[in-house]
């Protein structure tokens, strides 16, 4: 077992155990604590895939946007007390069956079907080139996100807002 | 020389300052539009000179649009067709922002008023920059906006609001013409880039492709020109305010046209018969609106209709394969024109709005500045030497006689003696004898602020000296040896074209001269000798006066034909509806009563029971169904997953 | 080498665990944190397949790029409807908020 | 450098160890020294601080301990919060309570690796430099949210969102005006970015960006005038009112070296980094990093601190789009110098 292997395994379990605990654990808050590792584990693999700048962004979205969102509407619904409360619904029980039914089968399509290129091709990446592309080859695409994002930001500036007083 | 990128993004930004914060600065708007257009124009005559040196710059700054093969760049040609469009626009349109600055001063709409004249130069400069035909079309729909924007300017005036719907209708049918002259160059030659097109041209195709993309292009420039027959609009659209008129009814964006006639010039140069169509709707339109400007009595309808008269005449150069007289006489009709209603805005401003010119006169005394200026610019647009106006208009006919297009030329010199006439009745009937408004007390008319007076006298002095230091000799000076290059190919095809000496070229020159100070003349003993006169002649030829007084009734004939008319037959066609159509229903309907009572008591009696059974059977099983529907999201994404799991064992194991 | 099929294993298990949080958990704003899991996994699959086959250019980077200011967006109405719920409700449990029940 | 690293590598294969063990001591060695780093020069800002908030205010500040000028003044104070009782308050939640300072710590530290202090005197000269530390500095506001949350203190609480929301505000004309910079060099690597001063700071031609990181840098650092998540006679204290001992010494010691870091990331971008004359490279480095470090001292001790719609407005509708207006005037000059 290599190096690599080593911290490939060692991070899986982290992202796999963080992940668990986001869905586990009973306070709210641990979870989206929990989801930072999360995150944090899936950069750190982002970065042993050669994709520096996809890692960089992973933490700048997810754990400096995303998850400040969700702390900040966490603490506008919740409180620290509500404890012992229910946490899962009655289905706990079929969807693990169901889940543990799908990751089965994508796994064993995964050992069964899968006979690509075992070992990584030689790493061209350049975040320079990432950038060229977005803004050629997939300039539409690109330009379509920023409407969405525009969309979504006037979607949640409207649903957020407090609705007048009706006189 | 890359520079050139800053001539249009400047007014650009000053459109995005005062469009986005116009509401905060007010009063002080025109800081941002005044100081964007002369740093603009300060810009464009650095790339003005450099091109003088003989650089031209076709450059694409990045790709606007990319579908498959349809690539059109956001890209700039400087040559000096451009040059020189650059340049009148950026010049002009500096000094009328000066002069808004005094004529707008307490406008309610300032900002918004200074927001679309910085739209305008950006959108006109697009228009004159552009190095492909799409690029072109936004700003040719950009200052089309613009256009009706400012004509709408006081949209609180109905009929104001009307003039802009009207001119943007109008332009509109132009506008499709442009488009599907666009259509066919795209599917002709692949490309829009001047430059690909302009070397893909090739006589082989045939004339054919040629006449329709060229007739095309014309019917757009017909629109934006206002020409015959789409020239309706140009002379509503005075209801704007006048730096309007001046800047985009008369110096600029009307002469759009001309200028893709002469920038498609490799185009046109192949379809004879649509050159010989351009010179002919130009010299016909030329004669055609003097004729009416005769006889108006609102001093800025005059000016308009001697404007849409001008653009004949550039189109009639441009006709006869004289493109560079014909962007020549644009050069110094932008500034004679715009002097002329900066004059008349001057005028109006000074008399609170009055626009009659029934109702002035006399006003030499009052407003030196003005009437000097206004006596300049008329004796240009006259024609008379050694002004601007006379060199490029005498080119222009000169040219046509040369190529052989004898009538045009004729009607070119009735235009020129009708243009000398009208606008000698609009100087003396406004400037001299004595003043027959109503001269309440206190509102003495009065000269124009400085800011207003500036401009004028800034262009009067290219009134007087642009055609001579630029245009001497004829077809030789400083500014043809700039542009005609360009146009070498041009010279060719018209074929007549014969060798004339140079006292044949001066005897013409005196000629047109001639006959413009025998308008000169016509108007002073009209107007000043024998005030009588008119109105006597009016009542001789009561026929002529009115017809020429209702501008010929075509607005009343476009009325009657297109509209009336559509309107006709569209009752015909409700009538057809109603009747024939509406009564073949109603018996049928009535039929179809009869036979649905008799099926109706089988339907109730047996298919209804039969209906109902079943019916009893499905809200059973439903109510039990109805449960399944829990409103609760998480029950459905469950079977979701549910059906993802289905399909992959279907895809794994059943079908490998 | 850690070899592709890792990777997916290590996406899938990630896929499944957020699916099974987004199937179970109460809470509205979990069942966001969950989706976050899911697209994550997604992302990781994206990266690996661009890194691992051959003549992709970086598309499943730009995916995931994609991905990412998708789920952002996600994230953003998402949680604006959890607090329009909240204001409506008092409550952001699903499962108490039934009003299409049949 | 390098050679020693190579043979110190080339040891510990003779003896035929698995080369993760040396990297692992290399790498323990590194954040050692970063630590020690760190606590050092946290500690001299302290002091320092003191003294210029003393003289601003025409008072002498410490003087009795250590002799000169109170030196020792920031060693007492750390041993004093070392030795305190460590108190966490009944309601909190104190697995997150424990976890918060040293999320907010791991973060600070974490962005020392991107600190250009000399040619060869980096951590890590990462090829996404400037973007590292961006979304690294992120981090630190989830800690100060889970600080906030934990101690079930509501002081802390409105203190732990304020700063957040400060935070996601100002980032983003702190990572705008960065761009102008990335632009002209054309790269996010450190070492690049300060290389290309070699003529001319960036401080000059990006002047505009340079004043708006700083701007943003300081709202970044929660420092006056933009300090209402801490504003003590509005919130106590914010996040860490609850904080006491050991922890809250972790959180002033992130506090301090955050500053330190954006001061050196300014530095590194805009002043021109290890550049200067005579001097060694790394003193120039620190010479410029304190300077202005003094210059957010300075500003801390005489302006007053804005309200809550002040600061919004000041960063959406006055940074933002002056930093968008910069990054675009730079756009254009490099299209049009090609």
């Amino acid at each position: 077992m290599t190096v690599t292997q080593a911290v490939f395994f060692l991070l899986a379990a982290f992202t796999l155990g963080a992940a668990l605990l986001v869905v586990l654990a009973t306070n709210i808050v641990h979870c989206a604590i929990a989801l930072v590792f999360t995150f944090f584990g899936v950069a750190a693999l982002y970065v042993l895939l050669d994709a520096e700048f996809l890692a960089a962004v992973q933490v700048l979205l997810y754990v400096g946007g995303i998850t400040i969102l969700l702390l900040f509407a966490i603490m506008l619904t919740s409180r620290i007390s509500a404890r012992g409360v229910k946490i899962m619904n009655e289905q706990a029980g079929i969807s693990a069956l169901v889940v543990f039914a799908i990751l089965a089968l994508m796994v064993f399509a995964n050992l069964k079907g899968l006979v690509l290129a075992a070992a990584p091709l030689p790493a061209s990446y350049a975040t320079a080139s990432l950038g060229r592309l977005l803004l050629t080859t997939y300039v539409l695409p690109f330009e379509v996100v920023s409407i969405l994002l525009l969309a979504a930001m006037v979607g949640a500036i409207i649903l957020a807002k407090r609705e007048r007083e009706k006189d | 020389m890359k520079l050139v990128v800053l001539v249009p993004l400047l007014p650009l930004i000053g459109v995005l300052i005062n469009g986005l914060f116009g509401m905060k600065i007010r009063g002080r708007a025109h800081l941002v539009a005044v100081s964007a257009s002369g740093l603009s124009c300060l810009v464009a005559f650095v790339v003005f000179f450099r091109a003088v040196g003989g650089r031209t710059l076709d450059w694409d700054v990045y790709s606007w649009l990319k579908v498959g093969d349809f690539v059109v760049p956001i890209g700039f040609l400087v040559d000096p067709l451009s040059a020189v469009m650059m340049l009148v626009v950026t010049f002009v349109g500096f000094l009328i922002h000066v002069y808004s600055v005094g004529y707008m001063h307490d406008d309610r709409g300032y900002a918004r008023f200074f927001t679309y004249l910085n739209l305008f130069m950006f959108s006109m400069l697009v228009l004159v920059l552009a190095n492909n035909y799409l690029l072109m079309f936004l700003g040719w729909e950009g200052v089309g906006l613009c256009s009706y924007l400012l004509i709408g300017f006081w949209y609180e005036k109905q009929s104001a609001a009307d003039a802009g719907k009207k001119a943007f209708v109008v332009n509109r049918i132009g506008d499709a013409g442009f488009l599907l002259g666009l259509f066919l160059i795209w599917s002709t030659f692949g490309s829009l880039k001047y430059a690909e097109v302009f070397k893909a041209v090739d006589p082989g195709l045939g004339t054919g492709i040629y006449t329709a993309i060229t007739l095309l292009l014309f019917v757009g420039a017909m629109g934006k020109s206002a020409q015959l027959p789409l020239y309706v609009w140009l002379p509503d659209a005075m209801e704007g305010p006048t730096p309007v008129s001046a800047l985009i009814h008369a110096a600029t964006m009307v002469t759009a046209g001309v200028y893709m006639v002469a920038r498609s010039h490799p185009l046109y140069n192949l379809a004879p018969f649509s050159l010989e169509m351009v010179a002919w709707v130009g010299a016909v339109t030329a004669v055609f609106a003097a004729t009416i400007a005769l006889v108006q009595n609102d001093i800025k309808r005059v000016v308009a209709y001697s404007t849409i008269s001008q653009l004949g005449y550039m189109f009639l150069g441009a006709g006869v394969g004289a493109y560079a007289s014909g962007i020549f006489h644009l050069g110094t009709h932008a500034f004679f024109k715009a002097l002329l209603f900066l004059g008349a805005g001057s005028v109006i401003h000074s008399l609170h709005g009055e626009q009659d010119i029934r109702k002035m006169g006399g006003l030499w005394k009052a407003m030196p500045i003005t009437s000097w200026t206004f006596l300049l610019a008329s004796l240009a647009n006259a024609g008379i030497f050694p002004l601007a106006g006379f060199w490029s208009k005498d080119e222009i006919l000169f040219n046509a006689f040369r190529r052989g297009m004898t009538v045009p030329w004729l009607l070119g010199l009735v235009g020129a003696f009708l243009t000398a006439f009208y606008m000698f009745r609009l100087f003396f009937l406004v400037f001299t004898g004595s003043f027959r408004g109503d001269a309440h007390a206190g509102h003495h008319p009065h000269e124009s602020p400085p800011n207003m007076a500036y401009p004028l006298v800034v262009l009067g002095f290219f009134s007087v000296i642009a055609g001579l230091i630029f245009g001497f000799p004829p077809d030789h000076g400083l500014y043809h040896r700039f542009v005609a290059p360009m146009f070498e190919a041009a010279h060719e095809p018209a074929g007549a074209a014969a060798h004339v000496s140079v006292s044949f070229e001066i005897g013409m020159a005196a000629l047109s001269l001639a006959i413009a100070l025998l308008g000169i003349g016509l108007a002073y003993q009209f107007y000043i000798k024998r005030p009588g006169l008119p109105s006597a002649l009016a009542d001789r030829m009561k026929g002529v006066y009115r017809l020429l007084l209702n501008k010929y009734w075509v607005d009343e004939l476009y009325q009657a034909i297109f509209i009336t008319f559509g309107k006709r037959v569209c009752t015909f066609l409700w009538g057809v509806d109603s009747r024939v159509v509406d009564g073949a229903v109603n018996g049928s309907s009535w039929l179809t009563v009869r036979l649905s009572l008799l099926s109706a008591w089988n339907d109730l009696k047996i298919v209804d029971g039969l209906v109902n059974a079943i019916a009893d059977v499905i809200q059973g099983g439903s109510l039990s169904l109805r449960r399944l529907q829990t409103g609760v999201i998480q029950n459905y994404i469950l079977a979701m997953a549910l059906g993802i799991l289905g399909m992959v064992v279907i895809y794994l194991f059943l079908f490998p | 080498m850690v070899p592709l099929s890792h990777y997916l294993i290590l996406s899938a298990a990630l896929f499944a665990i957020g699916m099974f949080g987004a199937l179970t958990r109460r809470n509205a704003i979990g069942i966001l944190m969950a989706l976050e899991l899911m697209f994550n996994a997604v992302n990781l699959n994206f990266v690996a397949f661009s890194r691992y086959l051959p003549q992709t250019m970086l598309q499943g980077q730009i995916f995931a790029i994609f991905v990412i200011t998708v789920a952002a967006a996600e994230a953003a109405v998402g949680l604006a409807i959890v607090l329009g719920l909240y204001r409506n409700f008092k409550s952001v449990n699903v499962d108490e908020i039934n009003l299409m029940k049949g | 450098m390098e050679k020693a690293l190579e043979r110190f590598y080339s040891v510990f294969a003779e003896w035929g160890v698995p080369s993760i063990v040396p990297q692992l001591i290399v790498m323990l060695v590194v954040v050692s020294v970063v630590i020690l780093f760190i606590s050092v020069s946290v500690m001299f800002m302290i002091w320092w601080e003191r003294k210029i908030s003393a003289h601003i205010q025409v008072r002498y500040g410490p003087m009795r301990v250590g002799g000169w000028h109170g030196w020792a003044q920031s060693i007492a104070d750390g041993i004093k919060l070392l030795l305190k009782e460590d108190i966490i308050p009944a309601g909190a939640d104190k697995l997150v309570f424990a976890l918060a300072p040293m999320v907010v710590f791991a973060a600070a530290l974490a962005a020392y690796v991107i600190i250009p202090f000399g040619p060869n005197l980096i951590v890590r000269d990462l090829n996404i430099g400037v973007l590292f530390y961006i979304s690294i500095s992120s981090l630190t506001v989830v800690g100060i949210i889970m600080a906030g949350w934990s101690s079930n203190n509501k002081y802390s609480v409105l203190g732990a969102l304020r700063s957040a929301a400060q935070a996601v505000s100002y980032e983003v004309p702190l990572v705008v005006s960065v761009l102008g910079v990335i632009m002209t060099v054309g790269s996010l690597s450190m070492i690049q970015i300060v290389e290309a001063q070699k003529r001319i700071w960036f401080v000059i031609p990006q002047f505009f960006g340079f004043l708006i990181y700083l701007t943003a840098a300081i709202a970044e650092c929660n420092r006056l005038p933009f300090d209402i998540p801490e504003a003590e006679s509005e919130l106590v204290a914010g996040f860490h009112v609850e904080y006491s001992g050991m922890r809250f010494a972790i959180f002033f010691l992130a506090e301090y070296a955050n500053m330190f870091t954006v001061s050196a990331i300014a530095t590194a971008l805009f002043l021109g980094g290890w550049h200067g004359p005579l001097l060694p490279p790394w003193l120039w480095f620190l010479i410029k990093t304190y300077c202005i470090i003094f210059v957010m001292m300075w500003l801390r001790w005489t302006l007053a601190r804005l309200r809550v719609d002040q600061l919004m407005n000041l960063g959406w509708k006055v940074l933002l789009p002056l930093a968008f207006l910069n990054m675009g005037i730079t756009g254009l000059i490099l299209v049009i110098h090609g």
